[in-house]
């Protein structure tokens, strides 16, 4: 066993326990915790497949910014331990078989057909930052600029939905 | 006149909707002038639709005065309009029942006049629009738009129970006709066109062969669609409904004419298109047609509510039409299409003067009248006169059409005919029980005692039923010479691809000393 | 550099019309300190809907952005479609937001981002542009949906739509990821080169399948649409029920028109999809008491029929030639219910009084002489909704009945006509509800007096469009039967 | 084609058209004029019509002189389908004339009778307006050259016989009466149609010189007794048409009840002439019948049947009306029987006859009705003789007629019929002896209603009864029948002492020559005289035995009541067949089929859609967790059908 | 040398987890963790997809989908704290006052 199999395998089941703890934990402030270890995690598996700028993005974007506004918000709102009602018959009898199923499903058309994917890639060719660029102001600027709309769709929504009634 | 006289059909079709169009700018508390303005668009209407006897020339089997015109280009949907012999008198006894209509709603409806005759004058123009359309699809389109105006009529004018009679008979007919646009469609797929005589001329040629399974669907999907409309045993239950909630007016348009497209629709469509499968249901069919007169003749007769008997009757007397057309003979079917129009009158008639009596005492129960030639002898002789032409009394037009269907008939299928005929005796019975029961006796109940008689308005009304049943019952060939070639015509379509012999059950022990005859009864027989 | 410049041009030409939306939709958040005046942002609004959907003629037929974007009749058909929806929508919001006394600029906005959203659904060539031209649209419908902050159903429905929309908006990023990780690119052009029969492709679709089929409501993921749209502002469910659907439609159709693996599966699984809805819909609206959740339900129905033409189109029975009608069934279908959707939500809009209280079928009582213009205008788009002749709802039907009929779906278009005549019922209900029953009790004070002018006047568009569909569908018919739109999406 | 020598002849349209126009302005326009105006229509109408029959007959005559043939003219076409026409076409020929001057005299005769009887009554513009129409029917009857058109008249008879029935509308009995007659009328038609529809299938006309003249020259076999080919079911179909109209056995059950109508109905439709029609037929059909055994045979056994099974009841009626209905019905089988036993004429020279006696005897009955003031139960008179001595003597004249004493009409025509029936191949002497019964029993009812009613004392209140002699215009009626009662028969006189039957000659070329009789069929003709008038003579006796003196009404008891009570037939009929239907109708068609079984599943459908609809509705919970999992609900199933090639071997794999 | 399908298989149960989290949680903030949770999975596949595929597109997907979460972290937060406000209660359960 390699030394990148051996940290893969050690990021992947620190992402597993952490989303494992997401689900488990019943304070929300733990599972956001638990979350940013998914992310941290992930970052980790970023590094090691050599997709240095997006790993840095995980973290700073994701890992930081968004999770932040997470836990600000659980703050906020003073969130305290989740409440495991079973209101839902549905939910409570057949939510987690079925969505055991729907992974199990997917996992095995992956597991199944991960042979016929392309060779992968073992680490070490880094892409370069600039790489990314460029195709992000060439091939996907188009979208890229819609992004820019989107996050001012996003700024409006919450200025519109968190404002106080005057 | 000369301006429109390449457009002849579109204006009959069109004329009233224009009329309804001018009664949405009266005031709609100018009653008199609303009823008045009526009046005058249906009676012109009806005028234009006379225009049409001198175009349809006696013996001539195609259509006449036929418009064409493209409306959308894919599919090659057309305005496609002609009339011919079966269609001409379908369309002027339409214009002919709604002057009648209007007038006899005169007094009868009370509220909501202006939309009242306009959804009168829309119902005609879809009723109009069904006969007189050559484009399946068109056809199809005024098929469906009757039904709103039609609704309207029961459920905002009709009785108690109007709201359910209403939905149940646009549910009713919908169930069918969704599946009829579905057969359309499917004959499109198959042939390209909607257009009715050139689909005639395809199978005609051999040029379109439907797989016998694939026919016998089409015709199962048509035939659906218009045995509900007629209504064939056992799809009858939404009339007895309809008629006893609808307003007077909308009973007659509903007996005399809508049921007509049920009938029409057969002859039009199910037995040209589809000949063998038409010969392979017909066993069936007869059968129901048959349950359908007797059946509803017999529960007609123990009906303690007089329109729900009316209605029954109409049960059994469309069951002789379906009959008449079942049988593949060219008498039974010019009988069929007599017995449409003579049914339209006098079943027509008979719902006007149920609907006089309404008026009077505002009740439909038997057992509230009784006694009431005494108080009201006019109506109760006209009341009579249209009894009897209902139950087929010769020289009256109730007869000519069962007559014709049942000798036809009886040619091929000397047992279908016998049941039939059972319905005859059957129809005497209801009948005259319960004009015994309205009419007879002493008067029993004392707000009976003081009921007008006739008015001047009621007397014309019904005098004029009562000229149209005379003539039709005595010069029933005027009617019958018109639409004799398109009967023929139908039947000829009908015998085009017979290449086996297809046994008649029940017929060769009496036909074994037949003299040889070569005619088209002979060959529709085989 | 200037060549450069003239291709950028020539690629900004291609989507001037998202440009002109989100650019009315800065320019109101930028004006609205300045300009209170309601109407006069309301007229801003509806000329930068109408700048942007005539800016389409401005436009080429051409692939621009590295072929992210796909102008071709087909989009050019839904840019219209959604330009006209929102004109309407908006139009229809001027009296709503008065009533409720809600801000807007912020709401009209919202609508102009959707609207981009949608049209950058429309044409896009490119699953990850048109993922984010859905999430414009999507993003744009949450906060819509709870635009009414003190309602607590305006809110409950905003949370439902957002965290069960970006749910499946999860599937349908996983099922892009997949495509991509088979084909290596996300754009459909290439996706009609991959080989159908790799089982990740397969998943990749079904999974994208899943997160649109939820965006279009079809059954079983229908669950989210009663409750949002009745929650949500009326004009907004107006929106809701026409435009993302439609656009939500499209990008549905661009997808599973490409791909060859057309195989009887996909067949099957629309075929499937198409029934339930189709079931689900109507069954549900038949016993709904509160009008607005029964044209909820029956806009679930719609897409059920919808579906069926997608059934045709993937049938394997289909033959390549013939399945251009099927294409036109599924826009003329989806243009003719948005119209009439909206038409229709308008008119409740307006009837349901201040916080939507009187939207029960015996607040319609009577509404025939009450309202009289109000009650033709509903009967007219209930009965398009019933598929009535000369109505626009007649030829959807008629073309979707046609195409499913050449597909060999006999059973399906029986279905389907079952349904048919199960809506039937409950749309009669309501007209009969309108003409035939008398309001029992006093009418409250502030019930609605008569539509609004701009109300008014939404309701005259919709109504004599859908006249037009149904007295003349070939113009649209012939637009969206072009070639143009088959070639390209092959 | 006829020449102008022939005016009526040629505008034959103009004997049945009279009367028409003259029910349609007394219908349309009397209700308002005098009894006075009505009259001179009325009257004016059937007596010119009566003439226009004279000289047609007059013409006729030399018509057939020159042209050896039937008169028939095609006037125009009624309906016309493909290769079927009926027209409004009439002919004249022998039989023709004895029933046009029967139907228009006796006609006329009774209108001028009920000038006087009706002259109290209210709606009098209306009864004349029914009889003049009901005059215009039976000549359509009567004059129709085809099937169809025969029907008309067929038909429109039974529709006026309805209408005067239940003239008096008021009496719950007389209106259930005429819609009786016109529902049992309906049944037979119902035979007479189907007959008409295969006479048009075999001969594809209904014109009755085409079918005949088919069946006489073609080689039409006769069809042996036993057989029912062709021609035995069309006969006996029309036999039933006829069976319905002239209330033979089994529909006979209306005649009875029908003289709830006013007295000159019963007379002039239940007596004379309508009831007749169905003989008519018979007869106008013998070309048929002649070709089929089997059919003569039944038409025979059932005229005999009806001829003795209503003489039977009528023994024991006490209504005076219906013993001369019973006694009609008796004598309708008589003809009935002539006819099946191949004496069309002897059946159609009885019909003539007793169209005279029994028109006398129902006016005469309805004077004796008018003088005692309404009173129809003989129980109820007697002693009448005395007072109302034109109406005793008419009376009795009928009487004498019927009961078949030389030499009144009844004996003639009778006679004739009784010897046919004795010369019939098949159990001719067992017909013979049923008839003979029947005779006697004839005889017996009949006087026992003259003794009854004018004999003895009187069994009413004198003092608060006043009788009195009817009008003039009654009574003459009354005295022209009765001579033609006794004088009627006369023209088949000379062949009782083997001279000519002028009639049977006559009517020779409508029914073919009658068998020749030898020397020893004629001495047998007059044993057989000699046995007709004895038994006469026995029923004479009996009654004079039983009810001159101290005749008292009977108990109801044994064989009396069942007789009194007509056999029960009609309440086997209500039993049977008309309760059961009613409540077959009502409880299973109605309310289980109609109602229950196809509505309950209409409206069950719509309420299983919306049970349904409820249940979808229910996985409407509101809560988001359900809806989540009803995504992946949706999601599985798509993924199983995208992934069922995989997935289908795994699955079956693993159950198995 | 860590081959693709294992990148793809966490990939696949980092989803599924995130689905179980999805119908498991109650609190409307945990649940809207769960989607970011599969989203990060989805995230993961891009990355991988695009290593395998020498495709640098794959990793540039990535950044709009952080994109876009950040987006619809602004507005679903923004909705949560509307619906506390209204309801007082994060329990997505309690939120059913829309239904049937």
């Amino acid at each position: 066993m390699t030394a990148p199999l051996i940290i893969f395998f050690v990021l992947a089941a620190l992402a597993v326990l952490g989303a494992i703890s997401l689900i488990l934990q019943r304070e929300p402030i733990h599972s956001a915790l638990s979350l940013i270890v998914v992310m941290v995690a992930l970052a980790g598996l970023y590094l090691l497949m050599g997709a240095e700028f997006v790993a840095a993005v995980q973290i700073i974007v994701y890992g930081g910014a968004i999770m932040v506004l997470f836990v600000f918000v659980i703050m906020l709102l003073n969130a305290g331990k989740e409440e495991r009602t079973n209101f839902s018959k549905l939910a409570t009898y057949a939510g987690i078989p079925l969505a055991v199923a729907t992974t199990g499903f997917i996992a095995a058309a992956i597991a199944w057909s991960s042979g016929s994917l392309p060779a992968a890639e073992p680490s070490g060719a880094l892409t370069s930052t600039k790489t990314l660029s460029l195709l992000l102001f060439n091939e996907f600027v188009y979208p890229f600029e819609l992004t820019s709309f989107l996050i001012l769709v996003a700024i409006l929504g919450a200025i519109v939905l968190a404002q106080r009634e005057s | 006149m000369i301006a429109f006289s390449g457009h002849l059909l579109t204006v009959v079709i069109f004329f009233p909707a224009f009329g309804a169009l001018a009664l949405l700018f009266l005031r709609s508390d100018d009653e008199l002038w609303i009823r008045r303005l009526s009046f005058v668009v249906s009676t012109v209407e009806f005028l234009f639709s006379l225009l049409l006897l001198r175009a349809v020339p006696i013996g001539q089997a195609g259509y006449s005065l036929e418009e064409f015109g493209h409306w959308i280009s894919s599919p090659p949907i057309n305005y496609h309009l002609g009339v011919d012999g079966i269609s001409l008198f379908l369309v002027m006894l339409t214009t002919f029942l709604t002057p009648i209509c209007v007038l006899a709603s005169w007094h009868g409806v009370h509220h909501r006049i202006k939309e009242f005759h306009v959804m009168l004058l829309l119902l005609e123009v879809g009723v109009v629009g069904v006969f007189l359309s050559l484009d399946l699809f068109l056809f199809f389109l005024f098929w469906e738009i009757m039904l709103i105006p039609m609704a309207f009529l029961i459920g905002i004018w009709g009785h108690e129970r109007r709201i359910y009679a209403a939905v149940k008979f646009v549910l009713y007919t919908m169930a069918g006709s969704i599946l009829m646009l579905v057969g359309i469609i499917w004959l499109y797929n198959a042939t390209g066109t909607f257009d009715l005589p050139i689909i005639q001329k395809l199978l005609h040629d051999g040029a379109l062969v439907l797989p016998e399974r694939t026919e016998m669907i089409l015709f199962l999907a048509f035939f659906l669609a218009f045995a509900i409309k007629v209504p064939l045993f056992p799809l009858h239950t939404w009339l007895p409904d309809a008629h006893v909630e609808a307003p007077t007016a909308g009973s007659v348009i509903l007996a005399g004419v809508l049921l007509k497209m049920g009938t029409y629709g057969m002859i039009r469509f199910c037995l040209p298109l589809f000949p063998d499968a038409s010969r392979r249901a017909a066993p069936y069919v007869a059968v129901l047609a048959i349950i359908g007169i007797i059946y509803g003749a017999l529960v007609a007769m123990v009906q303690p509510n007089l329109k729900k008997l009316v209605a029954y009757s109409s049960v059994s007397h469309l069951g002789f039409v379906v009959l008449g057309i079942f049988a593949f003979q060219n008498i039974s079917m010019q009988g069929a299409v007599f017995q449409m129009l003579a049914h339209g009158i006098s079943t027509g008639g008979l719902f006007l003067l149920v609907g006089m009596l309404y008026d009077r005492r505002h009740t439909f129960e038997i057992s509230d009248y009784g006694g009431l030639s005494t108080p009201m002898p006019k109506l109760a002789a006209f009341f009579l006169f249209v009894v009897l032409s209902s139950l087929g009394l010769p020289m009256l037009n109730g007869f000519v059409g069962e007559y014709l269907i049942l000798l036809g008939t009886y040619q091929v299928h000397w047992n279908w005919a016998a049941w039939a005929a059972i319905g005859v005796i059957l129809s005497a019975c209801y009948l005259l029980w319960s004009y015994q029961r309205v009419f007879f006796g002493e008067v029993t109940q004392q707000k009976n005692r003081e009921l007008a008689d006739a008015s001047v308005r009621e007397k014309w009304i019904l005098a004029t039923i009562a000229v149209v049943i005379l003539w039709m019952g005595i010069g029933s060939p005027f009617f019958t010479q018109r639409f004799a070639a398109p009967c023929k015509t139908v039947i000829e379509q009908m015998n085009r691809n017979v290449m086996h012999e297809v046994a008649v059950p029940g017929t060769p022990r009496l036909a074994s000393n037949r003299p040889a005859d070569n005619s088209t009864e002979r060959l529709a027989s085989r | 550099m200037s060549s450069l410049n003239q291709q950028m041009l020539q690629n900004l030409r291609l989507v001037l019309p998202e440009l002109i939306w989100c650019g009315t939709g800065v320019f109101l958040m930028l004006i609205q300190p300045f300009l209170k005046n309601r109407q006069a942002l309301t007229f801003l609004a509806m000329v930068g809907t109408s700048v942007g959907t005539l800016a389409t003629f401005y436009g080429f037929f051409g692939s621009a952005f590295f072929a992210q974007i796909q102008f071709d009749t087909f989009s050019l058909f839904f840019h219209w479609l959604v330009g006209l929806i929102s004109f309407l929508v908006i139009l229809a919001s001027d009296s709503y937001l008065e009533r409720e006394k809600l801000d807007s600029a912020e709401f009209y906005a919202l609508i102009m981002f959707a609207t981009a959203g949608m049209g950058v659904l429309a044409s896009a060539q490119e699953l990850l542009t048109a993922f984010i031209g859905l999430e414009m649209s999507s993003i744009s419908s949450y906060v819509l949906a709870g635009y009414r902050r003190d309602s607590v159903k305006a809110s409950e429905s905003a949370v439902k739509y957002f965290l069960l929309g970006s749910f499946a908006t999860a599937f349908f990023l996983y099922g892009i990821a997949l495509v991509y990780g088979v084909t290596g690119s996300t754009n459909l052009v290439r996706l009609a080169d991959a080989d159908p029969s790799s089982n990740l492709l397969r998943l990749g679709l079904t999974l994208i399948l899943v997160g649109l089929g939820f965006k279009v409501a079809a059954a079983p993921f229908q669950v989210w649409t009663p409750d949002v749209y009745e929650g949500a502002p009326t004009p907004v469910t107006a929106l809701f029920s026409a435009g993302p659907k439609a656009a939500t439609f499209a990008l549905l159709l661009r997808i599973f028109s490409t791909v060859h693996a057309a195989t009887q599966f996909w067949f099957w699984a629309f075929w499937i999809l198409a029934g339930l809805t189709m079931f689900v819909g109507n069954l549900g609206a038949l016993v709904q008491s509160n009008v607005k959740r029964m044209l909820a339900y029956s806009s679930i129905a719609h897409a059920g029929y919808t579906l069926v033409a997608f059934a045709a189109v993937t049938s394997v029975r289909t033959d390549p030639e013939s399945v251009a009608p099927a294409y036109a069934a599924v826009l003329f279908y989806l243009a003719s219910y948005a119209l009439v959707s909206v038409g229709s939500f308008t008119v409740i809009s307006e009837l349901g009084g201040q916080g939507e209280r009187y939207l029960t079928f015996d607040d319609f009582a009577g509404l025939g002489t009450r309202q009289p213009f109000a009650a033709a205008g509903l009967s007219l788009f209930l009965l398009s909704l019933l598929g009535l002749p000369i109505t626009a709802g007649f030829f959807g039907k008629f073309y979707i009945f046609k195409a499913a009929i050449h597909s060999d779906l006999l059973w399906l278009a029986i279905l389907m006509a079952v349904n048919s005549v199960i809506g039937a019922y409950y749309y009669l209900r309501l007209i009969v509800v309108m003409y035939m029953r008398e309001y029992k009790g006093t009418l409250p004070a502030d019930a609605s007096q008569g539509l609004s002018p701009t109300a008014a006047m939404v309701v005259s568009v919709a109504a004599i469009i859908t006249l037009y569909l149904g007295l003349a569908p070939n113009h649209v018919l012939g637009i969206v039967l072009s070639q143009n739109l088959i070639l390209s999406a092959r | 084609m006829p020449t102008p020598a022939h005016p009526i002849l040629d505008y034959l349209w103009i004997i049945p058209l009279l009367p028409l126009l003259g029910s349609a302005i007394n219908g349309l326009l009397g209700s308002k004029w005098p009894n006075k105006i009505v009259n001179i229509i009325a009257l004016g109408s059937t007596g010119l019509s009566f003439a226009c029959a004279l000289e047609a007959v007059r013409e006729f005559h030399g018509y057939y002189e020159t042209r050896h043939h039937a008169f028939v003219k095609p006037f125009f076409d009624w309906i016309v389908a493909g290769n079927f026409r009926a027209g409004f076409d009439l002919q004249f020929d022998q039989l023709t004339v004895v029933m046009v001057l029967v139907v228009t005299g006796v006609g006329f005769l009774i209108h001028i009778y009920s000038t006087g009887y009706m002259a109290h009554e209210g709606g009098y513009y209306r009864f004349f307006s029914y009889l003049n129409l009901f005059m215009f029917f039976m000549l359509i009857l009567v004059l129709a050259a085809n099937f169809a058109f025969l029907f008309v008249g067929w038909e429109g008879v039974g529709l006026c016989s309805y209408l005067l029935i239940g003239f008096y509308f008021l009496r719950q009995s007389a209106s259930d009466a005429g819609k009786k007659a016109f529902i049992v009328n309906r049944i037979g038609d119902f035979g007479f149609m189907l007959g008409m529809f295969l006479l048009f299938r075999s001969y594809h006309s209904l014109d009755f010189q085409t079918i005949f003249d088919t069946v006489t020259n073609g080689n039409v076999g006769v069809e042996p007794i036993g057989t029912f080919g062709i021609m035995t079911v069309t006969c006996l179909l029309l036999f039933m048409g006829a069976t319905g109209k002239s209330a033979q056995i089994p529909l006979y059950v209306w005649l009875p009840d029908a003289m709830e109508g006013p007295t000159p109905v019963s007379a002039l439709i239940h007596a004379a002439t309508m009831v007749t029609a169905g003989v008519y037929v018979v007869a106008r059909s013998n070309v048929l019948f002649t070709h089929s055994l089997t059919a003569m045979s039944v038409v025979a056994i059932v005229g005999c049947a009806t001829a003795f099974f209503a003489a039977t009841i009528g023994l024991v009626q006490s209504d005076i009306k219906r013993v001369l209905a019973y006694s009609t019905v008796s004598q309708l089988g008589y003809m009935f029987l002539a006819c099946g036993v191949g004496a069309f004429g002897a059946g159609i020279f009885h019909l003539m006859t007793h169209s005279f006696f029994k028109a006398l005897l129902f006016l005469s009955a309805g004077s004796v009705i008018h003088a005692i003031g309404g009173e129809q139960d003989m129980w109820g008179m007697g002693g009448l003789a005395s007072k109302i001595k034109v109406t005793f003597w008419c009376m009795l004249t009928g009487t004498i007629a019927i009961a078949g004493f030389i030499p009144f009409a009844g004996f003639f025509s009778k006679d004739a019929i009784l010897f046919a029936a004795f010369n019939y191949q098949f159990n001719g002497k067992v017909l013979y002896g049923v008839g003979l019964l029947a005779a006697i029993f004839t005889s017996f009812y009949m006087f026992r209603l003259i003794w009854l009613t004018f004999g003895t004392q009187p069994r009413y209140d004198e003092r608060k009864v006043h009788v009195h002699e009817s009008p003039k215009n009654m009574t003459v009626p009354l005295m022209i029948l009765a001579l033609l009662s006794l004088v009627g028969g006369w023209v088949a006189a000379p062949a009782l002492w083997g001279g000519r039957n002028y009639f049977a000659e006559f009517m020779a070329p409508v029914f073919g020559g009658e068998k020749v009789e030898g020397a020893e069929a004629h001495s047998l003709e007059m044993i057989l005289s000699g046995v007709a008038v004895a038994a006469a003579l026995v029923g004479l006796i009996v009654a004079w035995r039983m009810y001159t003196k101290g005749a008292k009404r009977p108990a109801l008891a044994g064989a009396y009541k069942v007789l009194y009570n007509k056999y029960y037939v009609d309440e086997l009929y209500q039993t049977v067949v008309i309760g059961p239907l009613m409540w077959l109708s009502r409880n299973l068609f109605w309310k289980v089929v109609d109602v229950g079984v196809i509505d309950g599943t209409v409206n069950g459908i719509a309420s299983g859609a919306t049970a349904v609809g409820d249940t979808v509705r229910h996985t409407q919970s509101g809560n988001t967790r359900s809806y989540a999992v009803w995504v992946l609900v949706g999601a599985i199933v798509v993924l199983a059908i995208i992934f069922w090639p995989i997935l289908h071997p795994v699955l079956v794999g693993g159950v198995r | 040398m860590i081959p693709t399908g294992h990148y793809l298989l966490l990939s696949a149960i980092l989803f599924g987890l995130g689905i179980v989290g999805f119908v498991f949680k109650r609190n409307i903030i945990t649940l809207f963790m769960s989607i970011e949770l599969m989203l990060n999975a989805v995230n993961l596949a891009f990355v991988a997809f695009s290593q395998a595929l020498h495709k640098a597109d794959g990793e540039v997907f990535v950044l709009f989908v952080i994109v876009v979460a950040a987006a619809e972290a602004a507005v679903g937060l923004g909705i949560i704290i509307l619906t506390s406000r209204n309801r007082r209660s994060l329990n997505v359960e309690r939120v059913d006052l829309l239904k049937l």
